[in-house]
């Protein structure tokens, strides 16, 4: 059993800073994810608030050194409530060239740049594209630049155990680790008992990767770093008790369903098919076989939602899941379950389109579709998620509108959401209000199509029920009995009935509250999804710096909440930032007659809260 | 008191629901949906546990008419609903019904994957050789040089062989019947039944508005004896009026060819023995074609697999010795934690 | 060769009426669509304005007799411009019990009602839900009945031909058809003719029809009628001189899409699936082999999709056809075009849904799916088929636009239009102006997305030209190289890119123009599609009436007409009557911030005119 | 004066995009888009003529790298795609490149469509067993048993054979490779070329990120002599070392055997020939499998069967032929008309 051995350096003469960002970037196989979790978790239990993003390459593993091939993994982590993973970087290590070349542009200016001078060979910095050796001739002059031969020092530093260089490199990431970890007075503890844990067949693997990070500590606290380097402090954030966890959207949504169904009462049977950014959703369900939830990898996504279908109609809870052109391939079978009135959720974690577009960069075009996108009159619900954490209070909502309904229910998260992290007080699942499914078991009067006087939904029955046996399909049915019915009056019936049902279901949510500031005003900036940590934020300072501005966050795409169309008409002006070509607005200016103005991005990026504070000073101006 | 008495035994009738039944007067289905609810009185099947699923098409309007749990669902779809049924609740009996159209055209994958896949489902194929429903099209059944609204001058492409296609793609039962066999139909089905997996049984239908006597070359009274072989595990591949024909296994050319018993000293020994549980058998008998070979009608192929919903419940069941059964507060923690005073 | 004998009696003592709504109803089997297209036929020849609509039943051939086998044909013809095919019938011709009870409700009050007592056995009674004989009792008081055995004179007129009793019923429906001759002063020749030529090979099945068709007729000159049947005339109406056909929506844009491929100088390549009521277009245009067209039954719609899509690429025009459901089905690999920027053009004929829905009833509620149903950012246009002859120019539109901006159109027609057919003045193609392709062989500076300065569109490349062998696909393209592009400001660009080409098609576009009144005034009422007819005619009404209502009727519906913001802002109501919950009244909405209000029907059936007279006289009164 | 000079005969080099190649080092990938690019050489294909059709996947990245035309579509619709192109314009030679998940799992309608019809594409599935791009997803080839993040517990669904896929769809073209065959793989594909109609060749390629060796049973040095036979047609069906090995039909099984040349009494003569015309033994040579049996390379099966494009050009020829080339004008007066002085 390895330890962390220095002493840790007292904090007397650390700079303290109210947040900071820090991103980890090196190639594919620097194992920079892993370097970045544990420096997130580091920095939840030293109490900070944070938030991270991962960014991994598109290529499944780009050639060693190649600019696509480079994966980083960012951190925004601080004394304050943080909403977002930070605009620009206050320290980018770089392990490699390529790494170096294709994220400076995201520090700040002045900012620290720390990079493994050993990784910077003829051949990596000809991979990267570099002319001549950025860290000896003066490009670098606008950043405060560390460059440190890591790579030495690490094989030097693990000497002891033996390992082929290959191997000893391996541990690189550690020792940058242990440098920033040293940086901002971080006990290296929970990642020494992490290393001990992961490489307990491996002890020497574990001992050398704890020498690294002991070593790039030590380094910190002996080499005579630059003055301003001195170290950094990051205090505590004010952090309500309780327990706490890192959650990515992923996760969030997987433990929402999975608490929705036993708040329902219900089995799941999860049907998917294989897409970037979704998949993560299926192996995550995949694993929790001990709850009952059978997980099925159809053919493609028609046969997934088709037998998710058949799943409900047999009596369980069927889920689905896909991205963008994926979902586009399930709608004819999202029609079936409207028309025959099934529970249904349709999980759509959204990323750049159109077509094949950009997989594994983050959009919100799919608004459009999921209101809108479906052959006849078929309206169905569509939910949100704002936050990595907040996908389990929506996906426990999702599924409780479609089992008390009787309709598909769309829930939209998106590339960045869904890999996103966060830290999350974890809730007590049995504290959760129970919405019970009751089957119809009655004969009595039994009809497939009587709907309940409040919410319009019809029984669900289960096959195997006695004298309970029906037949449904997708051929307009008549009111009552469901039988095949092609009278025009009855279609008209269906048609409202259908329309009311959904409709009625705004009467059953939260009415829309300002999110931060006040109701009415001059400008409310509207969004929904994953824009909430930009706006929030923005919105945040430009109140800070005294401007009449409150930012409305949307949960409920549709129906929407049943006061926002005289919520908005209190405000002189309404901006709509997306990370589309204006989506939610339409929905907006058709239902409420409002001039909703569009703040559109489309780039497979986040906002950043300096563009929002630029676009909202600029309307303010107006 | 009031004691639960048990159900008598249903008839054929009893299966039947008060719907009426719309098909074309003369449409082979209606023999068919004769021959499927003889066959569960035969079977004493429970309509409450009872399923049928199909797509969209006139086959597929059969769950209307069957007074059990019945969906009918969208063009194409029905095996992968059907695979939903099942896997969310195995102790179903699921039926699925649909037309060439709907199960090898549109639906060709999904009826594929539910074979490989082997789940217990029993998939009626209600061989048309056209689209009824959409008024007479060519289907991917069609013979070449179909004409039909959309191949006015004929069709050109190769059609597939439903019962070939079954066992290409892994289908551990695959048989044949057709409408008109009322006594060879049920058999046939209770065999799909009562198999555990994915039973495919391809049945000959009549069209008789848009491809009337696309199949009397075999089934005609005249014919039907020298141009259907009822093969059975075990037997001889015989047919013929008096059984006087037969096939044998040409060892050079690896095809079965037809002779008859007593000419030219062949005796019933050398007549080739059906084995259902040799799929290269099933291939050669699935590719006989009249005028020169029979038809072969009954069960091809009978393997046996373990079925995919059995596997996918042991899995939970398995998980759930391991790790208990879930406990989502556990859960939620699962992980590294911190707490926050 | 058998021949009209009896003379035509003198028009003096007829009945003059502007205009008549007749309906041939009876069994799938008697024959009603040929009975209705010949007295339509001869209508035309005799001068008349007229549309028509048939009703057949949704079952393949449903038993004799039964209610749900009744097939009908409605024919509107007048002195004076026809609209619709009528929304009540001064006849009804019923061939039985079941097409009486059927269609009775649609019958003027008073109006004639024409039945076969020799039909109205007890079995067929039975079958079509009859107690009682309603020929026997006075339930049908409030009409003119006209109780006539059919059958037995049409089988006393046949008896020299020697059919069976069974073959001489078939010409039952001649026997009819000859007796409404009688009743509106029509010529028979036109029918003879056409009957001599059908059954050339059966000279005495012709014989027999041709017997049937002047017994019918005599009947009508000799049988005592009830003087009010005295017989009536309908003068021809202004008609503008040249050479007309009937054409029905089917046929108009088969000879549409025909005409612009010969326009932009391409060979078809038709690629579809059949649904009902989509697959007639397949059946055109497989009749068209010698013009070229290829056609091609894929084993799906997405395959359908996809194969006009490689026929696009290939250098010919890529043409897929379906209705709503198959339509979402596309959905996926229409986004595939969208990015790729090929041209392709989608005609939806639309039908009553969601899902499954009524396949035989007509509806217009895929205009969201078309504007909308997309996944990403992924404009595309549309375009709106008005009447049975408009699908003509509109689809030579769609086939100029889809080559010109290098872009998918989508085609929106309705199960109405498709089967519903009007008078044609047949045009001069050779007359229209042309839009040949310029396929790009030069490599000179040669890259696949190098936009057209003007349009904006891309080259359109035919492999097989020299030197300019390239890659494209579905992952976001590189500005003007093609290559694949992760690049977040190239992604902006090109989404800006594709909206703007396909926005920019408004100015290629003429100006919407008041389709009936003033631009401006007291209420517009704004169609699109097959409400053209009775929208025009409760316009036109209305006017008569002296109300300040104007109809504007859109044929483009993305990009909308440049200047209809503004035509629409002139009015203090805007009306928006659609065959769905309010589709365009969305669009419109959004994209004016006009309160346009909707007038909704979904039943399966067109709007009546005076359904919209009175929604017009309720906003006027406002 | 500029005379077009004849283009000097091209290397596999020249069939190469400046395109940065971007699978992961090591992938099977590589060899096989060498083999590609050498075939090409070999039959000196016209780049201009020449067009690579794929979906999405690892392999469907293939066309970016090929100096040809090349269309990059969407999941699993390559072969419908492809179909557009060459009926458009059959001009065309059309190559189809996809993985087993494009081609089988989601695209597996449109791979059997495509066969069954005949249409002359090149269909190369390289099949790696594995959702490559993904990132490890089990597919629908994948071996029972096998772990990825969708099976955590290993999966439970019988695979589907390629081959006997493509066998039992009606395909007239059945072959087999593999990514580390750098001289067999030229041969089959130059016969894929070769051969009207579609032709479908499965390659089995080794991922070696998310499915490393899921082929080295019968690949790897030390077995692949007795793992493999390459089948020829005409030749005995012998492999080994020595090819002292060989394949007998056991007649009253039906099913084939592997018997050793020299022992208890078998000669070469007793030997199976290989006869690529016969479906029936393809689909048994597709059957093996090791440990028991070898596994069958080269071409299985090629038929001849009119191509459907040919027949559907050929419809439109005849049409011309009969009713003259079209008059649009005179198509518009078609049917009844008037006039109106
Ligand atoms: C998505 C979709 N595509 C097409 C159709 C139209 N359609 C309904 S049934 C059918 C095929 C009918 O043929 P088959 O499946 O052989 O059944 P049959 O009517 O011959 O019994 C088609 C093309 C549809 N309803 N939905
Ligand atoms: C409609 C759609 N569904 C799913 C995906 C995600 N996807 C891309 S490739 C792929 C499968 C890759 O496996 P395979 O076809 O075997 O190719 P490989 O990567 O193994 O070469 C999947 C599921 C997609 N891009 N589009
Ligand atoms: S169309 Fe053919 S298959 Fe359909 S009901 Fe009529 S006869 Fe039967
Ligand atoms: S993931 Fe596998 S198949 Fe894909 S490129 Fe990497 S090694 Fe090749
Ligand atoms: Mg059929
Ligand atoms: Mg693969």
């Amino acid at each position: 059993m390895s330890e962390a051995v220095a002493i840790e350096r007292p904090d007397e003469d650390r700079q303290e800073v109210e947040s900071a960002v820090v991103r980890f970037a090196g190639d594919s196989g620097d194992g920079m994810q892993l370097t970045g979790t544990q420096f997130t978790m580091t920095a939840a239990i030293a109490g900070n608030d944070l938030a991270t993003f991962p960014d991994f390459p598109a290529e499944i593993r780009a050639p060693a050194g190649t600019t696509f091939g480079v994966s980083a993994y960012q951190i925004n982590f601080g004394a304050r409530k943080i909403m977002t993973s930070g605009d620009q970087l206050d320290v980018l290590v770089a392990m490699n060239p390529a790494a170096l070349i294709t994220n400076l542009a995201d520090v700040k200016p002045n900012g620290i740049v720390i990079a493994d001078s050993g990784a910077f060979t003829d051949r990596n910095l000809a991979k990267a594209g570099y002319e001549k050796n950025p860290l000896e001739d003066d490009s670098l002059h606008g950043y405060r630049l560390v460059a440190i031969d890591m790579s030495r020092l690490t094989v030097e530093a693990v000497k002891e155990f033996g390992l082929s260089n290959k191997e000893a490199l391996r541990s690189k990431n550690m020792w940058a680790l242990g440098l920033i970890y040293w940086m901002y007075g971080r006990k290296r503890q929970a990642s020494v008992d992490w290393l001990n844990a992961k490489f307990k067949s491996k002890p020497d693997i574990a001992a050398a990767n704890i020498a690294a990070l002991n070593a790039g500590h030590a380094f910190g606290e002996t080499a005579e770093m630059p003055a301003e380097l001195s170290g950094f402090e990051v205090l505590p954030a004010k952090i309500a008790p309780g327990t706490y966890r890192t959650i990515t959207g992923t996760e969030s949504v997987a433990l929402g369903l999975l608490t929705g169904a036993q708040l329902a009462n219900l089995n799941i049977t999860f049907c998917s098919y294989p897409i970037t950014p979704a998949s993560s959703l299926l192996h995550q369900l995949a694993r929790m076989k001990e709850f009952g939830v059978v997980t099925f990898q159809a053919e493609d996504e028609i046969a997934a939602a088709a037998a998710a279908i058949g799943a409900s109609y047999a009596g369980t809870l069927g889920i689905t899941s896909s991205s963008g052109p994926g979902i586009a391939l399930k709608m004819e079978a999202i029609g079936l379950a409207i028309a025959t009135e099934l529970p249904l959720v349709v999980v759509n974690a959204q990323r750049a389109g159109p077509s094949t577009g950009m997989p594994t960069k983050t959009e919100q075009s799919d608004l459009y579709q999921a209101v809108y996108g479906r052959n006849g009159d078929a309206p169905m619900p569509v939910l949100s998620v704002s936050t990595p954490a907040d996908g389990y209070e929506v996906a426990i909502e999702a599924v409780r509108i479609a089992t008390k309904y009787m309709t598909p229910v769309m829930v939209l998260t998106d590339g960045y959401i869904v890999n996103a992290s966060e830290p999350w007080r974890i809730p007590d699942p049995t504290g959760h209000e129970k919405f019970a499914v009751t089957f119809r078991t009655d004969p009595e009067g039994f009809q497939p199509f009587v709907r309940d006087e409040a919410t319009l939904a019809r029984p669900w029955v289960r096959p195997g029920t006695p004298e309970l046996m029906h037949r449904i399909g997708g051929i307009e049915r008549s009111y009552n009995s469901g039988h095949i019915s092609y009278d025009p009056a009855n279609h008209q019936k269906m048609t409202d009935a259908r329309a009311a049902k959904v409709a009625g279901i705004a009467n059953d949510i939260p009415e829309q509250d300002v999110t931060l500031g006040e109701p009415g005003g001059k400008l409310a900036v509207v969004g929904w999804g994953s824009t909430y940590g930009p706006i929030n934020r923005a919105v945040n300072n430009m109140r800070d710096e005294g401007h009449d501005v409150s930012h409305i966050h949307l949960r409920y795409i549709w129906p929407l909440p049943r006061n926002l169309g005289d919520l908005l008409a209190g405000y002189d002006h309404v901006l709509v930032p997306e990370m589309n070509n204006g989506q939610l607005k339409t929905v907006l200016r058709d239902q409420y007659m409002i001039p909703a103005e569009g703040l559109n991005k489309v780039t497979g990026k986040p906002f950043l809260i300096g563009e929002l504070e630029t676009a909202i000073r600029a309307r303010l101006e107006k | 008191m009031n004691v639960q008495s048990p159900p008598e035994k249903l008839t054929a009738r009893d299966y039947a629901t008060d719907q009426e039944v719309r098909w074309c007067p003369g449409c082979g289905d209606y023999a068919i949906l004769k021959g499927v609810q003889n066959t569960l009185a035969q079977l004493e099947a429970d309509p409450k546990n009872t399923v049928f699923v199909s797509g969209i098409g006139c086959a597929a309007r059969f769950p209307y008419y069957m007074e059990t749990y019945g969906f009918h669902t969208i063009h194409g779809r029905s095996p992968a609903v059907a695979s939903g049924v099942k896997l969310a609740n195995p102790e179903l009996d699921v039926w699925v019904v649909g037309g060439d159209g709907d199960m090898l055209s549109i639906g060709g994958n999904h009826t594929m994957h539910a074979l490989r896949r082997n789940i217990d489902l029993q998939i009626l194929l209600f061989n048309n050789q056209i689209y009824g429903l959409t008024k007479g099209q060519y289907s991917p059944t069609s013979k070449i040089g179909t004409r039909s609204p959309s191949t006015p001058l004929g069709s050109v492409d190769n059609p597939v062989s439903a019962a070939q296609f079954a066992l290409g793609v892994g289908g551990n039962f695959v048989a044949r019947s057709s409408d008109i066999l009322q006594k060879h139909l049920p058999e046939v089905l209770k065999r799909a039944y009562h198999h555990k997996g994915a039973s495919f049984v391809e049945i000959f239908q009549n069209c008789i508005v848009y491809n009337d006597g696309a199949f009397k070359h075999f089934t005609e009274k005249g014919v039907q004896d020298d141009m259907q072989i009822h093969v059975e595990h075990g037997k001889p591949l015989l047919f013929g009026k008096e059984k006087e024909k037969g096939l044998v296994l040409n060892r050079d050319e690896m095809r079965l060819e037809v002779v008859t018993v007593g000419e030219n000293g062949v005796t019933e020994a050398d007549i080739a023995v059906h084995d259902e549980k040799n799929r290269s058998l099933a291939m050669m008998l699935a590719q006989m074609e009249p005028p020169t070979m029979p038809v072969a009608l009954g069960v091809l192929y009978c393997g046996d697999a373990p079925t995919y919903e059995t596997a996918v419940h042991a899995q939970i069941e398995q998980a759930t010795k391991a790790n208990g059964p879930g406990d989502i507060t556990k859960l939620l923690h699962r992980g590294q934690t911190w707490t926050v005073e």
